[in-house]
């Protein structure tokens, strides 16, 4: 249940999976927003590199006939997050703008909370994240550079959102849905607009248009992993394929 | 929306104007620069925080501002706006205004950044004091280096011998390209265009088959079905921010949902994305077509002077291509060519393009032709949803230089080591990396008395060199952009420095500078008359502006030319959208298509692409990039090889096994396995990109090159490299290193049987809705 | 030549008589059999009535059986049966675990709660129509008896045509047996007693026909004590079983709120905590009305009392674990159960149920003086099992309502939702993941109105819980109310001594 | 129940505290090799924290390793002290007299083991107050009392006071002895600052007794609510597969028995072993705890087998792939089969043997199994979930503990070991007064021709035998 705060904005995304060609554009985008530390080798290796957004490749099927899907996969900012109650410190929470926000200066770091979600979409920082002298020049002053030892993870670009909302306050002009200040950078960035930023209160807005078009019975809207109840502020919308049987693979 | 930013930021532009001068002299010498999200001033509000609980992001306080500008890369670009605050470029997002990306921006245009940034940028001049190649080398200023090669100018004038001095570049365009051939044509040198992966087969087959000298633009955003031969246009074809950009109108922009067919022997992004991949035979892309285009002529639905177009009535010679007859020749079964033909008929607007491995076989020239004749037979070109070509830029002499072929190179390269070149120069031409070892061109460089090298970072050429003059990245440039892969209308696009020259600290003499100013000083130097209107490359950019103007159409008028020069650069790109080509009525002759010829007899075909992240190579120094997971490997950092995971098994190669690749002219490199279901048992897919000598800590000796083991073969009729055709064997050397990758570290292949996470729908019920 | 037994690491130390002496076993049989005899008009007219009631309900359940249209209709019926299962079936463990325990204050009550086993041949009667409306076997069911199968290398286990309530079923019959048996085997003395100490009369006929022959040889009575252990043992592991497999029942049910590997565990823990709420009830009325009031004492109340509290205490902790992981993990389906009963109409009845089964008890019992009377844990008995009968409707009934909630399944061809869940349901076996469904149930309405007990059900409710009753009074006819040999035993163990400056009781543990 | 053999006070006194502050050769080698071994773990967290998580084999999605699985072991252990002490005394079990001490002490210093790795495990462990502590008062932020992290702290915090506060009461008497005892004066002054003054009179006596009784029923909750506790840290996850089990509180509660009650036995072996104390510690008693143990392991093993036949029949694929991981993939299969075995397959059919359970070697043998076999059910617990074969494949994870984990964990055994050791060296493991007051208990009945052991019953009303004998007595009257 997501909390209805009509005054509040409630900021939400819609993916559309038919458009994804999983060129990884929006991956990169996002580390060049979010100072993500540099992802080496190693940390691969690991498997302890940090993508807030990622994209998954499924296989179907073998050659000949074979598929691969792709499906990016981002923060679900949950109504009903289940990392939210497990955290003892509060670093993480759900605030009025319906975000999931991780606090990184109350976070100690005990994991419950990536533990707790199903999307494996929070990331651990392992080693203090390390830059070249001169590539530090790219760092966004906008976002801080976490440290060792904390959580981190999608955050929609709440820095822009922040941003956006005290210029359009200060030139007092309304905020536009789809106004490119205020778009994630993975959206900007999305070659094949694949995805859509935008408030699920206002109506008008265009993922409200396209969750009000495509969310009856059989349409294209589906949340990921809905049955577990995590209710997202993500909608997803099907890849489509004829040649599948059935509209909802189950 | 378009027009209202354009209204919102001309008014800007005018009112700003003060305020952004006084930015820009504090930004320093760039005459004008226009803001795109304007952001001046901090109200106190700004200053206090309201709640106490947004994120210490919320805390940080400061103006930025975007500028727009252009990003070249091969035949296309895009239109970008970059973040500055405090006087640094922090994001990269794509310009709106410009027709290619309309706002959407590649990862690789997002990577400069960390070039501007990178830890082993070239700051000063260099010549070389140890050995060629041992990289060794002291800093000079630039007098010195501008003294250094005018003295290597005039000594060749001299002994009369200009033409044996080579300046090979990347394809250059625009007023940096009409610099660089007034330069060339003044001192008489020879000029040579390079690209690693070169398009000239294809370029050669728009010409033949359209009688066009560009690359139209593929209307993919309205086409109904998309027939494409080895083009991997969704992730490295020519230009891949443009038809990702179709491609989602093409999915879901409108009522119908186009179809893609994808014609391949790999299996590509491109391939992943379409609802069709079919696997063809390497090196018959061209006969398939002809079958295609059979089937299709037998269905009688083709009118007849089309058909008198393309074959002078008798359309006999496809007999030999009847689909019954060549199915097992392709390996495309008989039924599924008819299907093909049949959709092509009967969809709208269909669209067949080639190129790729189509295009990178010994008879590669005539399977594009073939290919793109099939576009006749609908009469799609110049139609929405069909082919665009772009008429002539506006204003005369920024075309882009012709590539030349790999053969040239192979000629260039025996000259010189017959000693008949004297002076090499070099611009963001990675010879030493892109030409295989069978040219012998790593042998032969020793031959050449001097080099000279334009390049930023020493990339694998560069730091053989004996004097690296570092230019301006395109951040810190000038420049103009008219592509070769253009929108369908005249365009100019402009680029603009958004940052100081990041190594201004090091003085006027040491630091970066801009390519084309150092050809100008030089010229002055060598007191040779370029005739280009004014003494730096900014005097030629105006000019070129000042022409813009005084057409008096397209996207930006203006009332003055200070106005019409600030809203250029504010928006970035000027376009007249009703500037359309007029000759689409040329209907290039069919011809039958040879089988293609291979070098080698090993078990594999080897089939080289160009990787995701690194295109061909040159983003090889971005640990971004280099971090990017591949999309069907999902692999990063190495080079992997792309096997049948049945043959693997056979073979007993498990995933991060170290293979052996050796190729008939005993080329061998080594790379890591990565089984996966998709690729053919027959094929050997090996991303281009890494194996750099070197190129910054990031790309230095990591991986391997696999364009070093590639043969002599070219194309029968433009002597293009046919990197495709080469048969290859393989050999575990019994080492593993972990494959770094983002998927799971366990055996089996991530699947999704019961659609949890990628939910299908069969479209049926599409707007359906209540 | 009577030399004493003594172990040699016990030699030359001082040890006491016990009070076993001839004298005082004839006392206690005689005085038993003497009140064992004695019965009250009131006793008569109870009988009449309750066995009117079990009449009536008879008819009511025959009318029932033939009505059930799916299983959300059988809710009380099924409440019922497990309510009787819980109760009567649980009642002979307070005479089973402190007789393995060796602990002296059971002895005047064990017989009390054996009798309760006769309920078993009802609790049968109720269970057989219930394999009729739970999902019949043939249509892929998961049951207990499967094969493992490789798919997409994922091992399934694969059905056979069986189900668990085949299972539950013999599970059922064994418990009953096994109760009859052991109740007869622990009888065998005592009706030796009627046989040979009795006045003649149908009783005594009866009692040297069931008494085979018992003569008190020390080999009959060492057979007699194995036998009673070994029984005394398998009928608790029958007991639990029984659970289990009725469990397994709920289990293969998607209904929210019934998958909770918990729940053999809970079903097992109200049996014993309903059974000890029974004997206790039982034990007040003997002690109250009968006259074994001699024998019945503070001490029986006392130690049933410290098992009752201990056993509410459970109760919560277990309720607590199911609930708490409900209510925190937000499954969908099992929130809309929480919701249900927490906004929905089941709202009092679970708050009920709830202060019943735990608050009271838990503040009443902690109190000393509460808890070592007689009155006291009496009282709480009675709200343990009124508790527990709501707490029988929670699971049975309420539950079924969630599963109309869950149930709009939704219909490709119509693009509707139907309702007719829980039949649907039982077929595939699944709740729906379909997301448009599961959005259903993420909004959570909560039904309108809940299921109440139609006239039927409660017929049958009352009829069969005073036939209960009459069978019981009717058996107590034959079966001395309290266990002659047991109490002859318990002289044996205890003999007083002088400690100090006081006088101690000291007790033999045999070994 | 326990054989009979009546030992004079001073006996007792002489032979229980022979060991006390008195070094045998062993001593202080085995304390020397536990203290490297303490100290090399210290070092590794040391090191841990100086460089980061990174040097554990932790990776995404798998966040808890080792750490955890060893908490969950530590803690289950502690609950044997008060299964022990806390439900034996209040069921009146005569036999547990001898062992009570060693199983609280245990208790405590396997509680302080549990602690160390949670706390160290935490990203930012400098910061690791603000995890239980209030902080940051300007913007009104407490500790989110909704996760069980905020729980766990509270209940295993509010544990340790209480066993420790059990531990120090039940000392009281023994302390009272050792300082009369006591030649050198400034040793009897501290045993005098620790025995309170206790002097043995009525009201003393009539106070620690009851103040036992009222700590054992008090920490009863506790002790149910601290392992509670701990499994919510995983039940109440809905994220990982087959961790969202309703039966996790009562599963692990049951195995902490398990495990607890046997390493008890363990103890009870090594005491026998060490200080010799077989006239204190007999066969009967092993065969006291064995057949505990029996139904305790029988129980245990039936919760295990429901949380499988329920993740099972549900069908539902990540849960079955989850089982299939746990006992079939390489390498958990293995240890899988291990653990079933050492828990419950070797000791169970072996305990059942009146011979066996009487033999102190075996006991002690039996024991070690189990709590092999316990520590890798946890393991098989907390890591296979965290692998996440779930809905997302393409993030199936795989986790291999590194160096500093394996030694973190391997300290935590040598701290208890050590705890105990110098705990022994200077207190009586075996609880004088208690042993002296069951001595006093027992007594002798005469049946018929045979005698055999009795004992005083406690706190029962005395009326009881009154009413009791009432009817008989007015019965023989009427003759």
């Amino acid at each position: 249940m997501v909390t209805e705060l009509h005054n509040h904005p409630q900021w939400g995304m819609v993916v559309d999976v038919d458009r994804c060609t999983g060129c990884n554009g929006c991956v990169v985008a996002c580390q060049s927003e979010n100072n993500i530390p540099i992802n080496l080798e190693e940390h691969f290796n690991q498997r302890r590199a940090i993508q807030w957004i990622r994209i998954e490749r499924y296989w179907e099927g073998e050659f000949p006939d074979v598929k691969a899907r792709f499906i990016p996969i981002l923060c679900q900012h949950c109504g009903n997050a289940p990392c939210e109650p497990v955290c003892p410190v509060y670093a993480t929470y759900h605030n009025d703008e319906g975000m999931n926000v991780q606090v990184y200066n109350r976070c100690i770091g005990t994991r419950f909370c990536a533990n707790g979600c199903p999307y494996h979409v929070r990331f651990f920082n392992f080693w203090e994240p390390e830059w070249p002298e001169s590539l530090k020049n790219q760092l966004n002053p906008d976002v801080t550079v976490r440290s060792r030892g904390i959580m981190e993870k999608c955050s929609f670009c709440v820095q822009r959102i922040q941003r956006s909302t005290r210029e359009s306050e200060r030139d007092s002009v309304e905020l536009k849905d789809g106004d490119r200040g205020l778009n994630p950078a993975c959206v900007n960035a999305c070659p094949t607009n694949a995805l859509m930023f935008g408030d699920w209160n206002d109506s008008e807005s265009a993922i409200s248009q396209i969750k009000e078009k495509e969310s009856y019975p059989g349409g294209r809207a589906y949340g990921l992993l809905e049955n577990m109840g995590t209710s997202p502020n993500v909608i997803y919308l099907k890849k489509v394929d004829e040649s599948v049987g059935s509209s909802n693979g189950h | 929306m378009l027009p209202l930013i354009v209204l919102l930021v001309t008014i800007k532009g005018l009112l700003m104007a003060l305020t952004r001068r006084q930015f820009l002299t504090l930004m320093g010498g760039s005459a004008g620069a226009a803001v795109f999200f304007q952001a001046c001033g901090v109200p106190e509000k700004e200053l206090f925080i309201d709640s106490p609980i947004e994120m210490p992001e919320d805390l940080v306080t400061g103006l930025d501002n975007w500028y727009a500008t252009t990003f070249k890369e091969g035949m296309s670009s895009q239109g970008i706006i970059v973040r500055i605050m405090e006087g640094r470029a922090k994001k990269v997002e794509g310009n709106t205004d410009h027709p290619l990306n309309r706002g959407t921006h590649s990862s690789s245009a997002e990577s400069m950044l960390q070039l501007l940034y990178h830890p082993d940028r070239i700051d000063a001049p260099l010549l070389r004091t140890g050995q060629r190649g041992s990289g060794e080398y002291k800093e000079i200023s630039w007098e010195e280096a501008i003294d250094r090669l005018s003295s290597q100018f005039t000594s060749l004038e001299q002994s009369g011998e200009q033409d044996k001095a080579v300046l090979v570049t990347d394809p250059v365009n625009g007023h940096l390209g009409m610099v660089v051939k007034k330069f060339v044509s003044a001192t008489g040198i020879r000029h040579m265009t390079y690209e690693v992966l070169e398009h000239t087969t294809l370029i050669k087959a728009m010409d033949e088959v359209f009688g066009q000298d560009n690359i139209p633009d593929f209307d993919i955003d309205n086409a109904s079905l998309v027939l494409s031969f080895g083009a991997d246009f969704l992730s490295t074809w020519v230009s891949p921010t443009r038809y990702s950009r179709g491609y989602g109108e093409f999915r879901q922009g409108h009522e119908h949902r186009g179809k893609l067919i994808h014609i391949d022997s790999r299996f590509s992004t491109t391939a992943a994305n379409a609802d069709e991949w079919v696997y063809v035979n390497p090196g018959t892309e061209g006969v398939l077509a002809l079958s295609i285009m059979k089937s299709i002529v037998d269905s009688g639905q083709v009118s007849q002077d089309v058909i008198e177009a393309l074959f002078d009535g008798n359309s006999s010679l496809l007999d030999l291509y009847k689909p019954e007859l060549i199915a097992s020749f392709v390996g495309v079964s008989e039924s599924k060519i008819k299907e093909i033909g049949d959709l092509f008929v009967k969809s709208e607007h269909p669209i067949a393009l080639g190129g790729g491995t189509a295009g990178a076989y010994t008879n590669g020239l005539q399977n594009l032709k073939a290919i793109y004749s099939l576009n006749h037979l609908k009469g799609n070109v110049g139609h929405k949803g069909g082919l665009v070509f772009t008429p002539n830029s506006p204003i005369e002499g920024l075309e882009t230089t012709n590539t030349n072929s790999a053969s040239e190179f192979k000629s260039l390269i025996d000259n010189i080591s017959t000693g008949e070149i004297k002076l090499l120069l070099l611009k963001d031409a990675d010879l030493y990396y892109g030409l295989p070892d069978s040219f012998g061109f790593k042998e032969a460089l020793f031959d050449i008395p001097f080099i000279v090298s334009f390049s930023n970072m020493k990339d694998d050429t560069a730091s053989i060199a004996d004097l690296i003059l570092p230019q301006n990245t395109l951040f810190e440039d000038w420049g103009t952009d008219v592509p070769l892969a253009g929108p369908g209308y005249q365009s100019v696009a402009f680029q603009q420095p958004v940052v100081r020259p990041f190594f201004e600290s090091r003085g006027d003499n040491l630091g970066t500078k801009s390519f084309p100013d150092v050809l100008m000083t030089l010229s002055q130097v060598l007191n040779k008359n370029l005739d280009l209107s004014g003494d730096t490359f900014l005097d030629v950019l105006k000019d070129g502006a000042r022409q813009l103007f005084d057409l008096k159409r397209g996207t930006i008028q203006a009332s003055s030319f200070q106005e019409f020069w600030m809203t250029l650069l504010a928006r970035g790109v000027w376009c007249d959208v009703n500037e359309k080509s007029i000759n689409n009525s040329y209907v290039g002759k069919v011809e039958t298509v040879p089988e293609a010829k291979f070098e080698g007899d090993g078990r594999f075909n080897l089939v080289p692409f160009a990787s995701a992240a690194f295109y061909d190579g040159r983003y090889a120094f971005a640990p971004w990039m280099q971090a990017m997971p591949d999309p069907i490997s999902t692999a990063t950092w190495q080079t992997w090889i792309e096997i049948n995971h049945k043959i693997a098994d056979e073979l007993n190669i498990k995933e991060g096994d170290v293979i052996e690749v050796r190729s008939s002219n005993g080329g061998v490199i080594t790379a890591l396995a990565m089984p996966n279901p998709a690729t053919p048992p027959n094929i050997l897919g090996i991303p281009v990109g890494q194996g750099h000598r070197d190129g910054g800590r990031y790309a230095a000796g990591r991986g391997s090159n696999v364009l070093s083991i590639l043969g002599t073969n070219f194309d029968d009729k433009t002597g293009a490299l046919a990197w495709a055709s080469n048969k290859v064997n393989i050999t575990p050397t019994g080492e593993w290193i972990r494959v770094p990758k983002f998927e799971n570290s366990v055996p089996d292949f991530p699947r999704d049987e019961h659609q949890q996470i990628v939910e299908i729908s069969t479209g049926n019920n599409n707007h359906v809705g209540h | 030549m009577a030399t004493d037994i003594i172990d040699e690491q016990y030699l030359g130390q001082p040890f006491v008589e016990t009070e076993n002496s001839v004298k005082n076993r004839k006392a206690v049989s005689d005085n038993i059999l003497a009140l064992h005899m004695r019965t009250s008009d009131r006793f008569w007219q109870i009988a009449t009535v309750t066995g009117i009631l079990f009449a009536i309900g008879i008819v009511g359940y025959f009318y029932r059986i033939f009505t059930f249209e799916n299983p959300g209709s059988a809710g009380y019926y099924v409440a019922l049966f497990s309510f009787m299962m819980t109760t009567s079936a649980g009642a002979p463990m307070v005479a089973i675990a402190p007789r393995i325990a060796n602990a002296h204050w059971r002895r005047p009550i064990s017989r009390i709660a054996e009798i309760w086993t006769l309920i078993g041949c009802i609790n049968l009667i109720l269970f057989i129509p219930l394999l009729w409306v739970l999902p019949n076997l043939d249509n892929g069911r998961r049951s207990l008896w499967f094969y493992w199968e490789k798919q997409d290398n994922l091992w399934i286990p694969e059905v056979v045509k069986y189900s668990p309530h085949i299972w539950s079923t013999m599970a059922v019959l064994g418990l009953i047996v096994l109760g009859i048996a052991l109740l007869w085997i622990s009888c065998l003395p005592d009706f030796a007693v009627i046989r040979d100490q009795g006045p003649d009369g149908w009783r005594k006929k009866w009692a040297s026909k069931l008494s085979l022959g018992w003569r008190g040889t020390t080999s009959q009575w060492n057979w007699q004590h194995h036998r009673m252990g070994a029984l005394g043992a398998l009928y608790f592991m029958m007991l639990v079983l029984v659970h289990f497999f009725i469990s397994v029942e709920y289990l293969m049910v998607h209904v929210p709120g019934w998958i909770d590997s918990l729940y053999p565990i809970t079903h097992a823990h109200n049996a014993l905590h309903g059974g000890v709420a029974t004997v206790m009830l039982t034990m007040f009325i003997v002690n109250r009305f009968g006259p074994f009031k001699g024998y019945i004492t503070l001490d029986q109340f006392h130690g049933l009392g410290k098992l009752l509290l201990a056993l509410s205490l459970l109760w919560f902790w277990f309720w607590f674990s199911s609930f708490m992981v409900f209510w925190y993990g937000k499954k969908p389906s099992e929130q809309a159960l929480v919701e249900l009963l927490v906004k929905g109409p089941y709202l009092y009845m679970f708050l009920v149920e709830f202060l019943l089964v735990f608050i009271i008890p838990w503040w009443t019992m902690i109190w000393n003086p509460f808890r070592r009377s007689i009155w006291g844990p009496s009282i709480i008995a009675i709200s343990v099992l009124v508790g527990t009968f709501l707490d029988r409707i929670r699971l049975n009934v309420a539950s079924w309502d969630v599963a109309g909630i869950t149930a709009r399944k939704f219909n490709e061809n119509n693009g509707e939702f139907t309702s007719d869940f829980p039949r649907e349901m039982m077929l595939n076996m699944r709740l729906p993941e379909n997301p448009t469904v599961i959005k259903e149930f993420v909004g959570l309405d909560i039904p309108i109105n809940a299921v109440g007990p139609g006239a039927i059900d409660v017929l049958v409710i009352l009829g069969f819980i005073s036939g209960a009753i009459f069978l019981y009074m009717m058996a107590t006819r034959l079966i001395p109310l309290v266990n002659i040999w047991e109490q002859k035993e318990l002289l044996l163990y205890n003999a007083e001594i002088k400690f100090h400056r006081t006088k101690v009781r000291v007790m033999g543990k045999p070994r | 129940m326990q054989e009979h053999t009546q030992l004079t006070q001073k006996q007792i006194n002489d032979e229980l505290l022979k060991d006390i502050l008195h070094l045998p050769k062993w001593w202080l080698p085995a304390v020397l090799f536990l203290l490297t071994i303490v100290l090399a773990g210290y070092s590794a967290f040391g090191y841990m924290i100086y460089h980061g998580l990174g040097v554990t084999g932790l990776n995404r999605p798998v966040f808890w390793g080792f750490f955890i699985a060893n908490f969950v072991f530590w803690i289950g252990i502690s609950h044997a002290g008060i299964m022990i002490s806390a439900i034996l005394r209040l069921t009146q079990a005569e036999w547990r007299r001898p062992i009570t001490r060693a199983a609280e002490v245990m208790t405590v210093f396997s509680l302080a083991a549990a602690l160390h790795t949670p706390m160290m495990h935490v990203g930012r462990p400098w910061r690791v107050l603000y995890w239980i502590f209030p902080y940051d008062f300007s913007r009104d932020i407490w500790p989110n009392v909704r996760s069980p992290f905020v729980w766990d702290p509270s209940a295993v915090g509010t544990y340790l006071i209480a066993s420790t506060l059990f531990v120090m009461i039940c000392l009281l008497p023994d302390l009272a002895i050792l300082r009369d005892r006591a030649k050198n004066p400034l040793v009897k002054k501290i045993y005098a600052q620790f025995a309170l003054g206790f002097r043995g009179t009525p009201r003393q006596w009539k106070l620690q007794i009851i103040a036992g009784i009222l700590l054992s029923a008090l920490v009863l909750p506790v002790f149910v609510s601290v392992h509670s506790i701990v499994s919510w840290d995983f039940a109440v996850l809905i994220g990982v597969e087959g961790w969202r089990s309703t039966i996790f509180a009562p599963y692990f509660i049951i195995g902490a028995i398990h495990s607890g009650v046997s390493a008890v036995a363990m103890l009870m072996a090594l005491t026998v072993w060490i200080y010799g104390l077989q006239n204190y510690i007999k066969p009967d008693h092993f065969d006291a705890i064995a057949r505990l143990l029996i139904i305790v392991a029988t129980t245990w093993f039936f919760f295990f087998f429901l949380e499988w036949v329920w993740a099972l029949y549900t069908l539902e694929t990540p849960e079955v792939a989850l089982r299939e991981l746990q006992a079939e993939q390489w390498p958990y299969g293995p240890l899988f089969g291990i653990f079933i075995i050492t828990s419950f397959v070797i000791p169970v059919p072996i305990w059942l043997f009146k011979r066996f359970r009487r033999n102190a070697v075996i006991m002690f043998w039996t024991c070690v199994l189990v709590n092999i076999g316990m520590w890798l059910e946890r393991f098989l617990i907390v890591i296979p979930g965290l692998l996440r074969r779930s809905h997302m494949t393409f993030d199936w994870g795989s986790y291999h503990p590194s160096i500093i984990e394996i030694a973190i964990v391997v300290e935590t055994f040598a701290f208890v070991a050590l705890g105990m050791l110098l705990f022994a060296k200077v207190f009586p493991l075996v609880p004088l007064f208690d042993v002296k007051e069951g001595m006093i208990n027992r007594h002798l009945i005469k049946i018929g021709r045979r005698v055999i052991p009795a004992t005083i019953r406690e706190g029962l009303p005395h009326h009881y035998y009154k009413n009791h004998s009432d009817p008989i007595i007015e019965r023989s009257k009427e003759e």
